[in-house]
C-alpha cells in the first residue's frame, strides 16, 4: 500500500450513497458543502471548538471539520437535511422553534445534531445532561436558555403540532 | 439548572387587553428554513467559474512593506490571479473619514499600502480554482518588510515619542475634544468628599459571531455592477464607504444578504475586504468567494473598543448623593478608524448612566494603536461608559462605607422625573429603575443575602452580590457626529419600509433592515397582521436584504437597538397608507360612503355596517394590477405598493455646548449577580443571576427574553473569559475558540429574569429599542467580586475582565488595587 | 482551516502502518485526528503522510488483564473510555477524567493513543496516566517494546514513540489498594486546562503527577497529606509557562492546590 | 521569550569556541537542517525543518554574526520565515576557563510572530525551550566528540539516544533533557 494524496470515496449521506474523488486534504465539512452542496452543516471556527459543523457519522456525533473526507469511504452520514421528513419537521426542530431556541440559526443545525445524538441514546436526559450534551456546541445569540429547555420539550415530547 | 421566572408583578402600565398579534409569542417565520439547514448563508452561495480568495496577512504588527512578489503564485497551476496594495492604491480612492484633522488624514485602503500596522491585516490577495490551491498560493507571495516598532496602548500612544502609525496624520491621535457639562468646579464645592480612583480600564473583546465574514462578488463588465452576496449588516453605510472608494456611483454596487449568522455590530466595517474582492471580480472577469476563517476573524476583523479612564473623581455629598464625576479618557481604536471616531461621542446618550449626576467633566482622546480595529461592538461604547458609573457607583459606595443598594436607589433618575434630560440634553424617555432593581433582588434571594454569606463560608467559598443599571440606548441621532466634526453632513437618523398587496392579493414586505437574528420577518408581520385585519401567515416578509430591491435609507440597516423603533415605525406608516389606499379602493368598489366606512378583516375589506358587502384582498390586487379599466381618476394615485421612511423627531445638537437629544428611547436593564469565589484558586462561579428588563411594549415577548438572554451571556463571557490581550510584539494571544473561551451551556448561570414595561412616550407603539442592553453583566460580575473579596482587605475591581487569575491576585494583594483609590476632603 | 496537501494510507494492520510510518519521512499516525488536524489546519506543522490507523481493530480493545489491571488499545476513543465497565472496575479515574476532556463530539473520536502521543501540556491524560504508573506498548519493525509512562512524554508534541513506531497499547497496573485522584481547573466547564493534577495514593505515599507547568508532567513523590504535598510541589521548583490565562506565579501556586486535591480525592475514594 | 542559562564543559575553551565559531559545526548543531549555506564570514543562510512532533515546520533562516571576541564572546542573529511563523532570535555566549574545562553563560531572545504565535504561548514556549535545548545538547555532544577526536579532554557525559530522532518527532535526549529549565539537569561532566 502505498500512500495517496486523492482517493475515491463512497459515503451513504442521509441514505444516498455518493461516490467521489476527493483529496486527501479536503475536510469533511468541505466534501459536504462544497462537493456535495449540503449547505446546512456550518464552519464557525477551525479549531474544532463551536461545534457548528457537527454531523452523525456511523451513529455518533462528530465535528466534520475535524475529519478528512477520506476517512469517511464506507461510512454513513447523517446531516441536518436528514432530520425532517415529507416536509415533518423532527419534533427537535419543532421545538426549537416553539421555545425560540434560535434567533441567527447558524449553529442551529449543528446543535440540532448534538441533540438528536443525545436524544437516540438517552431517551429521558436530566438538564445537566443536556447541557454536557451541548457542551461542544458553542451559540453566541441565546446563551443556551431556552435550547436547553427545548431539548427537555423534545425529549417529553411536549411540541406542539 | 436554569430557570426563567417572569416576574408576577404587574407591567407598569396596563393598556387595553390586547387585541391582536403585537403582544404575543406567536411562532417565528424564519425557524422553518433555519431549523432544516435551509436558510442561505453567503458561504452557501456558489456561481460557476468562481475563484476562492485567500489574503496573505501580514505576520508583523508595524512594519514597512519593501517588495510583494506574487510571481510565484501567479504560476502555480489552478491560480487566476493576485491583488497587492499598489494596485489597491491607483484603482481606489481611500475610505471616507470621518474624524477632524490629524484623524481625517488617514488613508484607509483596501489592502496594506506601502505599510502595515497590525499583525493579520490583508496585504495581497489569491484567487484560485479551489479553497486550498488559495492558500497555498497564498504562501507562495513573498513580502518582504522592515520591522518597526508597534505601540499597543492608547495611552502611551499618544506620548510625544511613540511610534506613529499612520506617518500621512503625524500623530496617533484619532479626535480629542472636551465635554464640560453642568458645572463641576461648583460640585466640587458643594461636596462633602471626592473618591479619587487612578485608573480603571475596560478591556478589548468583541462578541465574535458564529458565522465569519465573508462575500461572493460578482462583476457584470456590460453594466459595470458589482453583486455582493454577501453578510454585510449595515449595507447602506457600506455602500457609502465602498463606492466613492470604487469611484463609482452607489447604484453599481448591489448588496445582498439572506441569513446572516449573527452581527453584533462586528460586520459594519467589511467594506476594506469587500472593495478588494471587487477589484479582484473586476481583474479577473470571474466570481469570487472569500471565507473569513476563526482565527482571521480574531486577529484581524473588529474588536470593541477598549478604554482606559484615568484620574476619576466623584464629588460626594455626606449622604451618599453624589453631584457628578470628571475624568480623562482614553480610547483604543486600533489600526483605522474605520467606524470611529463615533464611539468618542455614543458614550455621551449615557452620559450619566442611571443616575442624576448634573456635573460632568470629561476629556476624551481617542489613538490608533498597532492592533486590529475596532468597530460598533454590541452595546458600543455605552457599555464601557456604563461599566464607568457602575464602577464609579460601587467604589464610592465601598469606600464611604455605604450600601450599594441604597446609593443605587439615591442617585437613580427617579420614574416620576421622566421624561428627564440628562446635563448634555439626551431625554430620558420613561422608565423605574428602582423598581427593576427591587425585582432583581428580590430574583435572587436578597434579603437571605447574609445567611447565604456565611453558608459559603463553611464551604470555602466567599460569596458576593453585585448589581449592574444599564440603559440600551436606541435610534441614534447621527446629528452627534457634528459633535466630533462640525463639517459632516448627518443628523437624524431614518429607517424605511415598504408594504404591498400583490396581484393575488398577498401581503409583500420589505424591509430596509439587515437581520442576523433579530427576527424582523416574525415582529414585522405582527404589525401588518394587526393593521392590516389578517394574520402574521398571510403577510409575507421578504427574508434579508438586496439593496437593489429593497427599499433602503441612507441609515437603514441593523444596529444600534432600534428596529422596535424605526423599524416598526416604519412598516406601521407603509402599513397604514396601504390599508387607507385599500379603504379607499373597496369604497369605490363597494359603493361605500367613504374610506371610513371600510374595515379591513379577515383578509376583506368590509363595509362597516353591511358585512354582506366584502371585497377580499385579492380582489383588491387584482383589480389594481391587473384589471384596472375604468377606475375612477379619484385612484389614480393607489398603487397598493407603499413605502413609507420613518424620521425620528431629531434636531441637530449644538456643536458648541456639545448639547443635544442624541438618542430616542432607553430600555433599562437592571441585573443582579451572586457570585461564589474559590478562596484558594480565585475561580468563581455565579451561583444567582437575575436580568431585569424594560422596554417598553413588547411586540414579541419571547423574542425580547431571548435578546436578553443572549446580551446576558455575551457579557458574562466578557466578564470571565473573553478578552483579546496582545503581546509586546502585537500578536494576538486568542485567535481561536481555545484561548477566547466563549460561554459554553455548561458556562451558562441559571438565568432568571423579569421585566416592567414603562412605554415609550416618543415611539407610537410604545416600544423601545433592546438588544445590545448595556453590559449589565460585566457590571455585576465586577461588582459581585467586589463584595465577595470585601473581607480580604477590600480590593478593589478596576478591571472590567477579571479571569480567575486576577482575582486570585485581587486576593493575594489587595493593597496593590487599593494604592490607586482615595478619598479626600472636599476643597 | 485548509490543510496542505497530504499523502493518506489506511493499513489493515499493524506491522503495515508500521511499515508506513517507517518508510515515509515526515509520515505520522492519524488516530482520532483531534488534535493533528488543528494543527494540520494552522499550518502550523506539515506531515506529509498520516497513516490513518482506522482499520486496525486490535488497537480497539478494552481488556482486563489477568492481574486485574488493564490492556487498553491506543485506539480506544474517550468515550469508549467514559463507558466503559472494564475501566471502571479496574481504574476509575481514566473514565471520571475521560468524561472531562472537551466534548462530546471530540470524545467521540479523539483516542487515549492521539491524547498521549500529542501530549499538549493541557491534556489530562498524560498526567494521569504517569501517576497511575501505565506503562506504553510501542510497535516497531523489531517488535515491541515497554516505556513506562514517567519516561514516555519527552516535550510539547514528543514522545517516546520514534520513527517508523507506533504506540498500540496501555497496560495500567491494578489499583492493588490503591485509590487514584484528579484535580484540575479549566477556563470554563471543562474548557482549555490552567493546571492539572493526578495522583495515586497507595497507603500513605502519594504519587502525584501535574500538568500544564512544563513541557512534560512532572512526577512527585510525597506523603498522602496535605502540607507534605504542597511542600513536594514547592520544593519541586517548577517554571511553569505564563500565558493569557494565568502567570507563571499562578500556575506554581494552583499546582500546589490541584495536588492537594488531587490527592485528598484520592485519598477519599473508595 | 528570553531563555538562558550557564553549561560548563570539559573541554578547553578553545575548543568549544571552534565549534561554536564555524558554520559548518553550527549547521550539524542545529535541529532538521536541509540546507546550509556560508555567504561571507558573518552571514550564513539554512533551510530547516523543524521538528514539532506532529509534523515539522520549514523556515527558511538568515544568520549573522554581529559581534565576536574569541575566545570568549559572540552575539549571533538569526531571522527566520516559514508558513504563518516569523522566528527573530538574537544570541549570545560568553566562555570563561573553569579549571581544566569551559564555561558558557548564554542567553538567547526569541520571538515568534505569526499564525504559529496563535497555538498560544504554553505551546510555543516549552517548545523554543525545546529546540533551545536541542541545540545544547549537540553542542554537548560535539564538543565531547572534538575532544575525543584530539584527545584533549574526557568527553561529556553524552545523551543516551540517536541525535536524528528530534527530526523524526523523537528527542534525542533523556527527558529531563526537555524540563523548563533550559539549563538541563545534568549535561557537563
Amino acid at each position: 500500500m502505498e500512500p495517496v494524496t486523492s482517493k475515491r470515496v463512497a459515503v451513504t449521506v442521509n441514505g444516498a450513497l455518493h461516490e467521489r474523488d476527493v483529496e486527501a486534504r479536503r475536510l469533511l465539512v468541505h466534501f459536504l458543502r462544497d462537493d456535495l452542496d449540503l449547505t446546512g452543516t456550518h464552519v464557525g471556527c477551525d479549531t474544532g471548538n463551536c461545534g457548528a459543523c457537527t454531523v452523525i457519522v456511523d451513529g455518533k456525533a462528530v465535528k466534520s471539520c475535524m475529519l478528512l473526507a477520506v476517512q469517511l469511504d464506507g461510512a454513513t452520514i447523517e446531516t441536518i437535511e436528514s432530520l425532517a421528513s415529507d416536509g415533518e419537521l423532527h419534533p427537535l426542530q419543532q421545538a426549537f422553534s416553539d421555545h425560540h431556541a434560535l434567533q441567527c440559526g447558524y449553529c442551529t443545525p449543528g446543535m440540532l445534531m448534538s441533540a438528536k445524538h443525545l436524544l437516540d441514546h438517552n431517551a429521558e436526559p436530566t438538564e445537566n445532561e443536556i447541557r454536557r450534551a451541548i457542551q461542544g456546541n458553542i451559540c453566541r445569540c441565546t446563551g443556551y436558555v431556552n435550547i436547553v429547555e427545548a431539548i427537555a420539550a423534545a425529549a417529553k415530547g411536549e411540541v406542539s403540532a | 439548572m436554569s430557570e426563567t421566572t417572569a416576574t408576577t408583578a404587574a407591567p407598569e402600565q396596563v393598556e387595553a387587553p390586547q387585541k391582536g398579534f403585537a403582544g404575543q409569542s406567536i411562532p417565528r417565520k424564519e425557524d422553518k428554513r433555519l431549523v432544516q439547514g435551509e436558510g442561505v448563508f453567503f458561504d452557501d452561495v456558489k456561481r460557476h467559474g468562481m475563484g476562492y480568495v485567500h489574503f496573505v496577512r501580514s505576520p508583523y504588527a508595524h512594519a514597512g512593506i519593501v517588495s510583494i512578489d506574487v510571481s510565484a503564485a501567479e504560476a502555480m497551476e489552478g491560480v487566476y490571479g493576485t491583488l497587492i496594495g499598489e494596485e489597491v492604491a491607483a484603482q481606489t480612492d481611500p475610505f471616507f473619514e470621518m474624524s477632524t484633522p490629524p484623524g481625517n488624514e488617514i488613508r484607509d485602503y483596501a489592502l496594506a499600502v506601502g505599510k502595515v500596522r497590525f499583525a493579520g491585516e490583508p496585504v495581497a490577495a489569491v484567487v484560485a480554482e479551489t479553497r486550498e490551491l488559495a492558500r497555498d498560493a497564498a504562501e507562495l507571495v513573498e513580502v518582504e518588510y522592515e520591522p518597526l516598532e508597534p505601540v499597543l496602548d492608547a495611552v502611551a500612544a499618544v506620548e510625544p515619542d511613540a511610534p506613529v502609525l499612520h506617518d500621512e496624520a503625524g500623530s496617533n491621535v484619532v479626535w480629542s475634544g472636551t465635554f464640560d457639562w453642568g458645572d463641576y468646579d461648583q460640585a466640587l464645592a458643594e461636596a462633602d468628599r471626592v473618591v479619587k480612583i487612578d485608573r480603571l480600564y475596560f478591556h478589548r473583546f468583541s462578541s465574535t459571531p458564529l458565522e465569519c465574514a465573508g462575500a461572493l462578488v460578482e462583476y457584470d463588465r456590460g453594466t459595470a455592477q458589482w453583486t455582493l452576496h454577501c453578510n454585510h449588516q449595515m449595507p447602506g453605510i457600506g455602500i457609502v464607504w465602498m463606492a466613492p472608494a470604487l469611484r463609482v456611483g452607489s447604484d453599481k454596487l448591489r448588496i445582498v444578504t439572506q441569513d446572516i449568522g449573527g452581527g453584533f455590530g462586528n460586520k459594519i466595517t467589511l467594506h476594506p475586504y469587500f472593495v478588494a474582492l471587487c477589484l479582484l471580480a473586476r481583474k479577473l472577469n470571474r466570481p469570487v468567494h472569500w471565507t473569513e476563517w476563526r482565527t482571521d476573524q480574531h486577529t484581524a476583523n473588529t474588536h470593541g473598543n477598549e478604554r482606559t479612564f484615568l484620574d476619576v473623581e466623584v464629588p460626594v455629598k455626606a449622604d451618599g448623593t453624589m453631584l457628578g464625576y470628571k475624568v480623562r479618557a482614553f480610547d483604543d481604536a486600533g489600526a483605522f478608524p474605520r467606524y470611529e471616531p463615533l464611539g468618542c461621542i455614543i458614550w455621551a446618550q449615557v452620559t450619566p448612566g442611571c443616575y442624576r449626576w448634573r456635573h460632568v467633566r470629561v476629556d476624551f482622546t481617542q489613538a490608533c494603536t498597532n492592533k486590529s480595529p475596532t468597530a460598533p461592538n454590541r452595546g458600543y461604547s455605552r457599555m464601557q461608559q456604563l461599566w464607568f458609573t457602575e464602577r464609579v457607583i460601587d467604589v464610592v459606595a465601598s469606600e464611604l462605607g455605604l450600601d450599594p443598594v441604597e446609593v443605587r436607589k439615591r442617585n437613580y433618575i427617579r420614574s416620576d422625573e421622566m421624561p428627564y434630560e440628562t446635563p448634555n440634553g439626551c431625554v430620558y424617555d420613561s422608565g423605574d429603575y428602582a423598581r427593576c432593581l427591587d425585582i432583581a433582588l428580590d430574583l435572587v434571594g436578597y434579603d437571605r443575602l447574609e445567611e447565604r454569606r456565611r453558608d459559603a463560608e463553611s464551604r470555602g467559598k466567599l460569596l458576593g452580590l453585585g448589581i449592574g443599571s444599564t440603559l440600551d440606548s436606541g435610534t441614534n441621532n447621527f446629528g452627534q457626529s457634528q459633535l466630533l466634526n462640525p463639517e459632516l453632513q448627518f443628523s437624524g437618523n431614518n429607517e424605511v419600509a415598504s408594504v404591498r398587496l400583490d396581484i393575488f392579493g398577498e401581503i409583500v414586505v420589505t424591509l430596509g433592515t439587515t437581520p442576523q437574528g433579530q427576527s424582523h420577518e416574525t415582529v414585522a408581520a405582527q404589525v401588518v397582521a394587526d393593521l392590516l385585519g389578517v394574520t402574521p401567515d398571510d403577510v409575507h416578509v421578504r427574508a434579508g436584504h438586496d439593496s437593489y430591491w429593497n427599499s433602503h435609507a441612507g441609515f437603514s440597516g441593523t444596529y444600534a437597538s432600534q428596529f422596535a423603533v424605526t423599524g416598526l415605525e416604519a412598516v406601521k406608516g407603509a402599513t397604514l397608507a396601504l390599508a387607507d389606499q385599500i379603504r379607499r379602493l373597496a369604497a369605490v368598489i363597494l359603493g361605500a360612503e367613504g374610506p371610513d366606512a371600510i374595515v379591513l378583516e379577515e383578509g376583506f375589506a368590509k363595509v362597516r355596517d353591511n358585512p354582506e358587502a366584502a371585497l377580499p384582498f385579492m380582489a383588491c390586487g387584482a383589480i389594481i394590477n391587473v384589471n384596472n379599466a375604468g377606475l375612477p381618476p379619484e385612484l389614480d394615485d393607489v398603487t397598493l405598493n407603499c413605502r413609507y421612511v420613518y424620521r425620528p423627531p431629531f434636531q441637530v445638537p449644538d456643536t458648541e455646548r456639545k448639547f443635544g437629544n442624541l438618542t430616542l428611547t432607553y430600555a433599562t436593564q437592571i441585573h443582579a449577580c451572586v457570585v461564589e469565589v474559590d478562596r484558594e484558586t480565585g475561580v468563581y462561579e455565579i451561583v444567582d443571576y437575575a436580568a431585569v428588563d424594560d422596554c417598553g411594549t413588547r411586540i414579541h415577548p419571547q423574542i425580547v427574553e431571548g435578546q436578553v438572554h443572549g446580551a446576558t451571556a455575551h457579557a458574562l463571557g466578557a466578564a470571565t473569559f473573553e478578552t483579546f490581550p496582545y503581546d509586546e510584539d502585537g500578536m494576538l494571544q486568542t485567535s481561536n475558540f481555545y484561548d477566547y473561551h466563549v460561554p459554553h451551556a455548561l458556562d451558562m448561570p441559571p438565568l432568571k429574569t423579569g421585566y416592567i414595561e414603562s412605554p415609550s412616550p416618543f415611539s407610537s407603539l410604545g416600544t423601545k429599542g433592546m438588544g445590545e442592553g448595556g453590559g449589565a453583566g460585566i457590571h455585576a460580575v465586577c461588582a459581585a467580586l467586589q463584595d465577595a473579596l470585601r473581607p480580604l482587605g477590600n480590593p478593589v475591581v478596576t478591571e472590567s475582565h477579571n479571569p480567575y487569575h486576577r482575582v486570585w491576585e485581587l486576593m493575594r494583594d489587595p493593597e496593590a488595587s487599593r494604592a490607586g483609590v482615595e478619598v479626600a476632603a472636599a476643597r | 482551516m485548509l490543510l496542505s496537501e497530504v499523502g493518506y494510507a489506511r493499513p489493515a494492520a499493524v506491522d503495515e502502518a508500521v511499515r508506513l510510518l517507517a518508510d515515509h519521512d515526515g509520515a505520522r499516525p492519524l488516530a482520532g485526528g483531534q488534535t493533528i488536524l488543528n494543527v494540520m489546519k494552522a499550518r502550523a506543522a506539515a506531515p506529509d503522510v498520516l497513516v490513518d490507523l482506522a482499520d486496525l481493530e486490535e488497537l480497539r480493545t478494552i481488556a482486563s488483564t489477568g492481574d486485574g489491571g488493564l490492556a487498553i488499545g491506543a485506539m480506544v476513543t474517550s468515550a469508549e473510555l467514559v463507558t466503559s465497565s472494564e475501566v471502571k472496575a479496574a481504574r476509575p479515574v481514566l473514565g471520571d477524567v475521560a468524561a472531562q476532556i472537551a466534548d462530546v463530539q471530540v470524545r467521540n473520536r479523539g483516542t487515549i493513543g492521539g491524547n498521549v502521543c500529542s501530549n499538549d501540556p493541557t491534556n489530562h491524560l498524560p498526567p494521569v496516566l504517569v501517576a497511575v504508573g501505565a506503562t506504553m506498548t510501542i510497535a516497531g519493525p523489531d517488535g515491541e517494546r515497554d516505556v513506562p509512562a514517567d519516561q514516555f512524554f519527552l516535550g510539547v508534541y514528543m514522545t517516546a514513540v520514534g520513527p517508523g513506531e507506533l504506540l498500540t497499547r496501555i497496560t495500567l497496573p491494578p489499583l492493588a489498594g490503591a485509590r487514584d485522584g484528579f484535580s484540575s481547573v479549566t477556563i470554563g466547564a471543562d474548557g482549555t486546562c490552567i493546571v492539572n493534577a493526578a495522583a495515586t495514593v497507595q497507603d500513605v505515599e502519594a504519587r502525584v503527577v501535574l500538568g500544564c507547568v512544563a513541557a512534560t508532567p512532572v512526577l512527585l513523590n510525597a506523603q498522602a497529606e496535605a502540607d507534605a504535598v504542597r511542600e513536594a510541589v514547592r520544593s519541586a521548583d517548577i517554571e511553569p509557562p505564563a500565558d493569557v490565562h494565568g502567570s507563571a506565579e499562578y500556575r506554581r501556586h494552583l499546582a500546589e492546590v490541584v495536588a492537594v486535591r488531587a490527592v485528598a480525592e484520592a485519598a477519599g475514594a473508595s | 521569550m528570553k531563555v538562558e542559562g550557564t553549561r560548563t564543559y570539559a573541554a578547553p575553551r578553545e575548543r568549544v569556541w571552534e565549534v561554536l565559531n564555524d558554520p559548518a559545526e553550527m549547521a550539524g548543531l542545529m535541529p532538521g537542517v536541509e540546507s546550509f549555506d556560508v555567504v561571507d564570514e558573518t552571514h550564513w543562510k539554512a533551510k530547516v525543518k523543524v521538528p514539532l512532533g506532529l509534523g515539522s515546520l520549514r523556515m527558511s533562516i538568515d544568520f549573522e554574526k554581529s559581534e565576536s571576541r574569541a575566545p570568549e564572546h559572540a552575539r549571533l542573529e538569526a531571522k527566520g520565515k516559514g508558513v504563518g511563523a516569523i522566528m527573530s532570535m538574537a544570541t549570545q555566549f560568553d566562555l570563561s576557563e573553569e579549571g581544566e574545562g569551559t564555561a558558557m553563560r548564554w542567553e538567547a531572545d526569541v520571538r515568534i510572530l505569526g499564525q504559529v504565535a496563535s497555538m498560544g504561548q504554553r505551546v510555543v514556549q516549552p517548545i523554543v525551550t525545546q529546540q533551545v535545548n536541542d541545540v545544547l545538547t549537540a553542542l554537548d555532544k560535539r564538543v565531547a566528540a572534538k575532544s575525543a577526536e584530539t584527545g584533549t579532554a574526557a568527553p561529556a557525559a553524552p545523551p543516551e539516544a540517536g541525535s536524528s530522532g528530534a527530526e523524526e518527532g523523537i528527542h534525542p535526549g533523556s527527558p529531563e533533557a526537555y524540563s523548563d529549565d533550559p539549563d538541563g539537569p545534568t549535561h557537563s561532566a
